[in-house]
């Protein structure tokens, strides 16, 4: 069945227990994505870390749908800490998994390959996508603050 | 109801006799959002493009003529469906182009009037200066609400509402308070697509009235589903839309008092609004010609004309009543639901067949999703009505909606798949 | 023309099959007001109804879904046809509508950044100035000439325009001195509905570019009868309507450049252009949705993706060469006539299908008329192009305009039934 | 055929020598009517017979259709120097009979009963009353200032 397939206990599990919900208080970039037409919406954090430049923290809070609020926790164990270009290229791999034009890459996006179900209701894509999208949004701006300040500085 | 045969009327639909999600019967509540056309209705559409199609108050020739008379033939008898004058009738490409058409009348009237352009007589009534009051509900679609924030930001003007009592009515105490001196305008629903509640029309207007205050009706969730009348209502304005009255996609009404129709400036200007045109000047057309730019849509227009034949064979007081009847059952057997609330009055008096809920611990989106598996459309989000859902704390509904085709069997469906879905979330 | 088989294509169009006026064939030469439709445009739009109705972007329901899907994939469909990206086409009812989108854009900038309210990012460009110039041409259908007056009424912006030869072309030499420093948008059509004449739009977006205003297309009269391609036509903005290139009534479209959509304040606003809404505050939708409030004309839109797969099937360059072919024979055929005057071009290049008359000693009126009485739909009157009228000092004219549905022997009986208008009126 | 029912000779007639056309000099009030599909126009202009105030006096200058200016001509013939309240039932018969409501009336309409044929084509019924519209603007208009200047010199 269809259904069950999008609603893999994994993504219940997910969306029961999500992991690393609450906001940092200390970011670079702060992005406030909604869902116009369901209302749902993430607050999403991006801290550049100060150890690491390379490396972006998450931190988020997000009300929504058992898909939105699932694949939120699995960016976060999928990306926090991670780099920009690692974190660009799991959003494409993810996007193009939910228009079916790859296979899911385990490697790429851990529990997030149990999200395929979600490319058969075209309507529910948006949902799995908004912490995606609003970690790209925010990751962007945070290094381009670093940039400025980098710039400032000079 | 012996008079009220939903078999019979399904089988006038095509669309309810497919099936969805591998084979389900479609069980459709979600004509709330937009109605099902039954094959009378696509059939006057067809034979509109078929014998009769041309541009409508353009030509001369014969079929010309016939698509000039069709359409206005349409136009008297979409007017007397509300008790109106064809005359008095517009027609615009939706209710929001037609609640739009008004809010620009205000500030069109305004920018002219400072610059001491030409305006009909009587347009003063549509002239805002700073600080002048426009009223709305917090029940309002956002049709009937972001128009006005978009007009006060442009005119100085300031946006007030009537908030909403805990069981879904409208605060009528309080609007006595808001509407007053400065009020310019009271523009409110007639039904709320969220909560269902039917507002008290006469009590409204008699408030806007007493401040000389224009009032406009948004009619979308109550022309389509019981008898309303625009002379007994009062108003001065009254916008729907055809494609949720069994009507095609494509095609809105404004309804308004012909003095205050005379008085505005044109919305969208163009071709057959016009009187006289030179590169210099150019002079209007009486209504509705001068709020009718472009060429018309005909066919759409057609087609609202035989879905108002089609209501007016079963009766207004009978599609009601058959309305009454399934909002009934469906909110007593969602009520009886551990772990569902229903968002909107619970009782049946002064209220249509949009029913809310939601489901504790399983999100609206999830619990559309079970019921679509099932072959159930109902819509899920926020309808349109965002600040209903922030008023009642709640970041979405489930809705269901039911017209002249549903019957008590997709209720039953309704409440066994909202059972189903707390099962599948384990709540 | 090998390829061109004008009886089979005929025999697509429903409505050529009827006669008029006792009996007599229907030579329909009125497609320059509205086109006649195939049946495979009324069998989409029928299937539509008949299977996928439902509210587009707004459930998550099955017929949802695939109403959305129709929606947008007709949406990539028709930006194909033009060259365009699908997220750079908006819908609106009409080509008017489409027009007022833009001028209305200009206003809406305008007050907003009087009275500092958020405007998307390059909003700037759209915003005016008391002295500001709106450039248009004398040739202009009412429908890209009263938005622009009414934007100068409303704005203190001063209208200008660009004068017509005696044979009926753009004076291009006055448009440099009028084209300058102080104009903000060149507002221009591709084709004229009463002339025929198909201006040359490279010239006119370089003078525009070079002082930077934004460049607005009506390609009401190029679009349905021409290969288009925005890109290669370098205009900002481009409108045109649906029912003309043999789609639906209803239905018109926007294309305009992605930045400055994006930089667009909304002009309709109501459900599904938003992105967040609150009593206080609303903040809007990325283009297209932007500028498309309420529920959308899904079928209409449905059906001129068929339109366009029609004309994709016969090719824009067979539809041209058929109509050059057309006009070249009616040109030919009525300049014999003594006592008729062409207005417009006589020679077919740079030249559309629309063949504006006057038979001197009788009224376009009359001549209509009699036209109509042998089946011989042709249109009479100022075209809403009254001003070129003025210029060429007619009160009027007959015109008819071609497709491809129409053959030589058509031609050969308008001429013909011009013949006899001269005899029945003595002249 | 019901072309030549329209154009009737007498119809033809009018419009080819039109009754009564050119402007007077001195008038009451004048107005100036268009029908917008097609632009034909006439400026109607009544004077108030000053030696005797019952009458009104017609001049006119129009530009249309054989249909708008022979109805024209012959209003000329019906009304000029008619009271308003002939002339107001000629226009009420006029419309009556082009919705054919009535049958035509030659006391009332003179010439006018030849516009019958009219009635067949829709699109032509408002070249036929372009100018009986007018007179009737024209007409109260006049009157109007009759009141007025009367109550003036009150
Ligand atoms: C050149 C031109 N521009 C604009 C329009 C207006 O189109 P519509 O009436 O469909 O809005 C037309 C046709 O009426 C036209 O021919
Ligand atoms: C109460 C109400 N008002 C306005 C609208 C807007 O109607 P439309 O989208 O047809 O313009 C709707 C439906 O969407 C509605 O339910």
């Amino acid at each position: 069945m269809k259904l069950e397939h999008m609603y893999q206990d994994i993504i219940l599990d997910h969306y029961k227990h999500p992991h690393g919900k609450g906001l940092a208080e200390d970011f670079n970039a702060e992005v406030h994505h909604v869902n116009p037409t369901c209302g749902d919406e993430i607050t999403l954090r991006v801290t550049i870390d100060p150890d690491d430049h390379k490396k972006l923290i998450v931190s988020y809070d997000n009300q929504g749908c058992s898909i939105s609020q699932a694949s939120a926790s699995i960016l976060f164990d999928q990306l926090n800490g991670k780099t920009f270009a690692e974190g660009e290229a799991a959003v494409d791999h993810i996007v193009a998994m939910l228009q079916r034009a790859v296979e899911p890459d385990e490697d790429i996006l851990g529990d997030g390959i149990a999200l395929e179900g979600v490319a058969q209701y075209p309507a529910r894509v948006k949902c799995a996508l908004l912490s995606w999208m609003a970690w790209k949004d925010a990751a962007i701006q945070a290094l381009g603050t670093e940039n400025s300040t980098q710039n400032e500085s000079n | 109801m012996t008079t009220f045969d939903v078999a019979a009327i399904r089988a006038d639909f095509p669309i309810l006799g497919r099936t969805v999600r591998d084979g389900r019967r479609l069980v459709y509540l979600d004509s709330g959002a937009t109605s099902q056309k039954p094959f009378q209705v696509l059939d006057a559409e067809r034979d509109f493009y078929e014998k009769h199609n041309a541009a409508v108050h353009r030509g001369a020739h014969q079929i010309a003529e016939e698509a000039t008379d069709a359409y206005e033939a349409a136009r008297a008898n979409i007017a007397h469906f509300v008790g109106a004058q064809a005359n008095d009738i517009v027609f615009t490409k939706n209710a929001t182009e037609a609640i739009n058409l008004v809010s620009y009348t205000f500030l069109n009237a305004t920018l002219k009037s400072l610059r001491g352009k030409d305006l009909p007589k009587g347009a003063q009534r549509f002239v805002l200066a700073e600080g002048d009051e426009i009223v709305v509900t917090e029940m309002e679609h956002h049709a009937n609400l972001v128009p006005w924030q978009e007009l006060a930001d442009k005119t100085g003007a300031v946006l007030r509402w009537i908030g909403l009592t805990d069981d879904g009515r409208l605060d009528y105490d309080s609007a006595k308070l808001i509407i007053g001196s400065r009020t310019k305008v009271v523009a409110f629903t007639h039904q709320s697509n969220l909560l269902g509640t039917v507002n008290h029309v006469a009590q409204l207007v008699e408030l806007a009235k007493s401040v000389n205050a224009v009032t406009v009706l948004d009619a979308c969730q109550s022309v389509p589903h019981m008898a309303v009348d625009v002379v007994d209502l009062g108003v001065d304005f009254m916008a729907w839309s055809g494609h949720k009255m069994l009507g095609p996609l494509g095609i809105g009404c404004l309804w308004g008092r012909a003095e205050l129709l005379n008085a505005m400036p044109p919305f969208i200007t163009g071709g057959s609004m016009i009187e006289t045109v030179s590169m210099e000047k150019t002079t209007f057309a009486a209504p509705p010609a001068r709020f009718e730019a472009g060429v018309p849509q005909a066919a759409q227009v057609v087609g609202l004309s035989a879905a108002v034949d089609y209501l007016n064979a079963i009766g207004m007081g009978n599609v009601a009543a058959h309305e009454r009847h399934l909002t009934q059952l469906a909110i007593t057997e969602l009520a009886a639901i551990p772990g569902v609330r229903i968002i909107g009055p619970t009782d049946t008096s002064n209220r249509g067949s949009a029913v809310s809920f939601v489901v504790d611990g399983v999100h609206p989106h999830d619990v559309g999703q079970i019921l679509d598996e099932q072959g159930i459309a109902v819509r899920v989000g926020h309808h349109c009505a965002w600040p209903v859902c922030r008023r009642y704390s709640v970041p979405a509904t489930t809705r269901a909606t039911f017209y002249i085709y549903n019957d008590d069997s997709e209720v039953h469906a309704l409440a066994s798949a909202v059972r189903d879905a707390q099962k599948f979330f384990g709540v």
